[in-house]
């Protein structure tokens, strides 16, 4: 799906990652509230990567190889989505402990 | 018999360090929508005096603080961590006090609750001059133990011996009470408060109100009796770097070799 | 509230921190900026020791640009308590006063300094990056706050003297070139070194060091190049360490690094950790958190190794390369240990 | 000292998350005297909660006075535009005066950072109590029954005769009891939004607005959102815009199109980048929207529970609607009568409570979800007519019809009938597609 408008007004702002992430206000519980249920399934049955796919920040990155997926927790916006996009039920999602994790300003 | 002792901890409500945004226009601090928090380095001094609690088998823990009456959130935080009590030192008086006023404040109030041991955060992330334990500990000429790791209660020999962190290493010091402590930042791992404590903290607890006629010190406190002045208050320019990405590790030695 | 008469008060004195002998580098340093100050204001620098058998230090301080030195000399002040120093430092303060006090913001300075400032009703300004004298002589002190945001000018306008702790590395220290001394007509620099009363006796004292063990950890303070392990080692700090041993630097730590166990927290950096300012940080596999940037971002310059292009720390960093830093740090080491054979063999 | 609390302990409700579900609800029994608890896990209520922008305010008119809470602005003008991704935009624009008189057609744009704070304070002002930072992790259960939950904080579990589940999109708790099954991921959204800060004038010249007049811009096709279905928007506030696009999960997993991407874009769009170019981003969010439908919805009450807002599946999205924040309020309205009705009666089963679900089913919530529940499975087998050939043949059929040469209107007129036939099919493609989506505009 080719996008033809890259002739846009060119100061449309599109930071990196990187920037946007820096914009929402985190405190971190110190430990992951993101997991693998089960390496195994990571490394031998899944193609498509869905968790990686659906992220909007980046948080899971499937590594070649036969390690599971590397799961940048501290990036996490709580949405969700990788938790229902996964093929193989695999993912363990919980909400970060005690009032950590994201704080939105606005919502 | 093991003798209680009375712990009091000083904590603070600061505008969340997170949130106070720079205005990009005319650079001055925007504290305004910054949320009103626990200062964190206090969250080692509240986990520090229940330690201490735990360790000398008994006594109170008690929370003051100096602010206006929201300033009481904080003492909530540290009654829901598990302290006694709480008392707010709140008074129109205390207006534009720096840490001249602010410490004979808490030292009056620590003399008042019969403290033993006074405990304090290593300094607040608004003013950040760790001036305000050594302050207290002056007012009431007690002993005091700065960048403190950990604390050893000798309730026997009325005596609290401390592992101070020093430049290039340490000490380890003993203090007669009663004794002023600060707490080095990020030196313990804070509790987590219990649920129904933390209800009846945010409910039922009210903290005591204290002023500075209460304290009897009325003309001693606010603007006119803080020796320094906010003379100003600009945004520090980010020291400018280079942001060069280099390549391959050679030219990368050669740009370590000139910067020695 | 007494009313002080700020004219009563004169000279700028700086106080040489020192233990066992042992000088403090950054009472030197104040010393220099201290001479500059006095110059400013036309009025005496004093230089003012407290300890056990001081009088060598004082003689340096003279040596180095004091024009005089206050010399409090007795048992009861070695090894270093804040009760005693405060008292002593608090009766001096009283009997001469002095306009200006400078002291080191050392966790010794910062620990006794509101001693002094309390009982005199000082104005005392912690943690100062920056001092200066508007034209009425005021001292303008201007600190950090905010996590390093922001920088506030503090003044004391009627109360004396004006106190100040100030942040080690800011400037450059006063030096001795063979008994000369910085700035004056070296011939008559000998000035007076004046012993003063000591009014503390030991068993006024409330505090007594069991045990102290210094120079054991390393001091990354004092270091001239830090070359810093992060996340990214996993566990595996060898390679930065043979980095900082062919820098002949010193290791230094992020609070990752030192969270997991990899490094010991005396040579953590950051918030809760130290703040350094050496002339080179190299930042090992470090992602550049803020609470991060805040303990080296003084640092003359910063060099970043991380395999992520995105990672902040390379918007905080003169010279960097995206790259696995198991392959980059030993290819540094080498290549800079060949460096030092070649230049050997040119010497 | 121990760690038990001196104080009574005992609740007749329990409210998971101070979202707008479990506000109402918890407002709704404080008012009835009942004793509530709010649980909420964010550090203050409306930390954790991200939505489009607009805030629908029938029932919250009911429950509070509108005037006093915290919005930003009322919406004006609601714009429905179609993209496609050659850069054409056809769009609706509708500012019928009388919005600009309150109840401004009871729809608001929102903050709900602020929003959600002030709205519980309003039940905590009732009497209702409010514990922040605290994760409910599980119900606890006594032979079938929901007696209380359990959180993640020390000495955790606390008991009450009713547990009220608003824990919202990602209903942890619900699931792990299994009151509720896991959506399918084609019945899940993903949104993500960007709020720039914006001068003030620069917002109102940009949308044509004036005092407290505010807009709501929605999009559609290819152009918007690419080869997936959802949508794009644009929501101004006083001094902040909200851009968002939100799009099925099933999609973004399978068309490599990562969320910040379908973002990236739609703002590039020659018809979206004049709106939202300058400005500084001050919050970039993400955030999941239940799209099942009535079909997903589980079941409302049990033995000594009730759910309701997104934990329910209560958001009614069929292109030109976009409801949720309507559809919580009202669920929660309806939870917390049914529970007080049910408190007072002493009995707080499934049939107790059952008039909860009845009251919610005979509500705007529940009809409008059944009333659009066939236009899922239309929009996911019709996606390539609505979201790829439409927008382009609207573009080139308006270039036909408004066409400025020497030739006459009838020729406009034919091709660009032309042009739309040959988009639906010819004539009985169009009968057939009008008769399918017949439910939207009837």
């Amino acid at each position: 799906m080719s996008t033809q408008h890259d002739d846009a007004d060119d100061d449309v702002e599109n930071p990196p990652l990187e920037d946007r992430l820096y914009t929402v206000k985190y405190s971190d519980s110190g430990e992951s509230h993101l997991d693998v249920t089960i390496p195994g399934i990571c490394a031998e049955k899944c193609t498509t990567y869905a968790c990686q796919e659906v992220c909007p920040a980046d948080v899971w990155e499937v590594p070649d190889g036969d390690e599971p997926p590397h799961i940048a927790y501290e990036n996490c916006l709580e949405c969700g989505s990788c938790r229902w996009a996964c093929s193989h039920g695999n993912v363990e999602w919980e909400y970060p402990e005690t009032g950590n994790g994201v704080s939105y300003k606005f919502g | 018999m093991n003798e209680d002792w009375n712990i009091v901890v000083c904590v603070k409500q600061v505008p969340d360090a997170d949130d106070v945004t720079i205005d990009p226009e005319t650079g001055r601090l925007n504290r305004s929508d910054a949320p009103a928090v626990l200062n964190s380095p206090d969250a080692n001094a509240i986990e520090a005096a229940l330690e201490l609690r735990e360790r000398v088998g008994g006594g109170r823990v008690t929370a003051i603080t100096m602010g206006p009456p929201p300033a009481s959130a904080v003492l909530e935080v540290a009654v829901a961590l598990g302290a006694d009590d709480g008392v707010l030192l709140t008074d129109r008086a205390f207006g534009g006090s720096d840490t001249w006023p602010t410490s004979l404040a808490l030292a009056r109030e620590a003399e008042e609750l019969d403290a033993d041991v006074v405990i304090c955060g290593e300094e607040s992330t608004d003013s950040s001059t760790g001036q305000v334990p050594p302050g207290i500990a002056a007012h009431n000429e007690w002993a005091q133990l700065t960048y403190v790791e950990e604390l050893e209660p000798r309730p026997e020999d009325d005596e609290l011996i401390a592992r101070r962190d020093v430049e290039g290493g340490y000490e380890r010091v003993g203090a007669e009470l009663p004794v002023v402590v600060a707490v080095g930042f990020g030196e313990n791992d804070p509790r987590t408060g219990g649920l129904h404590r933390k209800i009846y903290a945010e409910t039922e607890f009210e903290p005591d109100t204290v002023d500075a006629t209460d304290l009897g010190i009325e003309d001693e406190v606010g603007l006119a009796n803080s020796p320094t002045k906010v003379g100003g208050m600009d945004t520090a320019d980010p020291v400018a770097r280079e942001n060069e990405i280099l390549e391959s590790t050679d030219e990368l030695t050669e740009r370590i070799e000139e910067a020695m | 509230m007494s009313d002080v008469n700020v004219d009563d008060y004169d000279d700028v004195w700086v106080f040489v921190e020192q233990h066992a002998g042992t000088v403090a580098p950054v009472s030197w340093e104040l010393l220099a900026e201290g001479r500059r100050l006095a110059d400013e204001k036309d009025e005496a620098l004093v230089a003012l020791v407290i300890g056990e058998d001081v009088e060598e230090i004082a003689a340096d301080a003279i040596a180095r640009g004091a024009d005089r030195a206050l010399v409090a000399d007795d048992p009861v002040f070695e090894p270093y308590r804040a009760d005693p120093y405060g008292a002593q430092f608090r009766a001096v303060v009283e009997d001469r006063k002095p306009d200006v006090v400078l002291i080191g913001g050392t966790h010794t300075g910062r620990d006794f300094a509101g001693r002094v400032a309390v009982p005199t009703m000082a104005g005392l300004t912690a943690d100062c990056t920056e001092l200066d004298v508007d034209d009425e002589g005021l001292l303008l002190a201007r600190r950090p706050t905010f996590e390093g945001d922001a920088m506030a000018t503090i003044k004391c306008p009627d109360h004396r003297p004006q106190m100040a702790t100030v942040r080690a590395g800011v400037y450059e220290p006063a030096e001795r070139e063979d008994g000369q001394a910085v700035g004056d007509d070296p011939a008559e620099r000998e000035g007076a070194i004046e012993f003063v009363d000591v009014v503390v006796d030991e068993p006024d004292t409330v505090s007594r060091v069991l045990e102290r063990e210094v120079g054991t950890v390393a001091d990354i303070t004092d270091a001239d190049v830090l070359v810093a392990a992060g996340g990214g080692c996993d566990g595996d700090v060898a390679p930065v360490q043979e980095l900082a041993d062919v820098l002949d630097g010193e290791l230094a730590a992020s609070r990752k690094a030192v969270d997991e166990g990899w490094v010991e927290p005396s040579r953590q950096v950051g918030q809760t950790g130290k703040t350094v300012r050496p002339d080179l940080y190299v930042a090992c596999g470090i992602s550049g958190a803020v609470q991060h940037l805040e303990g080296m971002n003084d640092s003359a310059t910063v060099i970043a190794i991380n395999d992520d292009p995105n990672a902040p720390i390379f918007e905080h960093a003169d010279h960097g390369i995206v790259g696995d830093l198991f392959d980059v740090v030993p290819e540094l080491t080498a290549q800079l240990r060949d460096g030092d054979d070649r230049r050997v063999i040119d010497a | 000292m121990t760690d038990e609390a001196n104080y009574d302990g005992a609740f007749d409700a329990i409210v998971v998350g101070a979202g707008l579900a479990g506000t109402a609800a918890a407002l709704t029994m404080a008012r009835r005297d009942l004793d509530v608890l709010v649980i909420e896990r964010g550090t203050a209520p409306g930390t954790k909660n991200v939505f489009g922008g607009v805030m629908y305010t029938p029932t919250l008119r009911e429950l509070v006075d509108v005037e006093d809470a915290p919005t930003e602005r009322y919406v004006a003008e609601k714009r429905y535009g179609i993209l496609s991704d050659d850069g054409d935009e056809t769009a609706v624009t509708m500012r019928p005066q009388a919005w600009n008189d309150a109840p401004h057609n009871d729809s608001f744009t929102v903050i709900r950072r602020r929003f959600d704070e002030w709205f519980a304070e309003q039940a905590v002002d009732a009497g209702a109590t409010l514990v922040t930072e605290t994760t409910v992790t599980d119900l606890l259960k006594e032979n079938g029954t929901i007696v209380g939950v359990q959180t993640d904080r020390p000495n955790g579990a606390i008991e009450a005769p009713v547990v009220v589940l608003a824990e919202g999109a990602n209903s942890l708790v619900s699931e792990g009891a299994d009151l509720k099954r896991t959506d399918d991921r084609k019945d899940v959204a993903v949104a993500v939004k960007e709020v720039r800060k914006f001068d003030r004038d620069v917002i109102e010249e940009r949308f044509r607005l004036s005092g407290d007049a505010g807009a709501a811009y929605h999009y559609f096709g290819d152009g918007a959102v690419g080869d997936t279905v959802g949508g794009g928007y644009i929501y101004p506030n006083k001094r902040t815009i909200s851009i968002g696009v939100a799009y099925r999960i099933e999609d973004a997993a399978t068309r490599n199109r990562s969320p910040e991407d379908v973002l990236n874009d739609f703002k590039h769009h020659p018809a979206i980048a004049p709106l939202v170019r300058g400005g500084n981003m001050v919050e970039y969010s993400a955030h999941a929207i239940p799209e099942g439908g009535v079909d997903a919805m589980p079941d409302l009450v049990h033995d000594g529970a009730v759910i309701a807002g997104d934990a329910a599946g209560m958001v009614l999205n069929n292109g030109i609607h976009l409801e949720g924040t309507n559809m919580a309020i009202e669920s929660g309205y309806h939870a917390g009568d049914a529970v007080a009705d049910a408190i007072e009666q002493g009995r707080t089963n499934a049939r107790a409570l059952a008039p909860y679900e009845e009251n919610v089913r005979n509500s705007f919530v529940v009809e409008n979800l059944e009333h659009y529940d066939f236009f899922h499975e239309l929009i996911a087998d019709d996606r390539d007519f609505l979201f790829e050939d439409l927008p382009r043949a609207l573009a080139d059929a308006q270039r036909e019809y408004f066409r400025m040469d020497k030739t006459s209107k009838d020729e406009h007129v034919s091709r660009a009938k032309a042009r739309m036939l040959d988009a639906t099919g010819g004539w009985f493609g169009a009968a057939k597609k009008a008769w399918k989506y017949r439910k939207v505009l009837s």
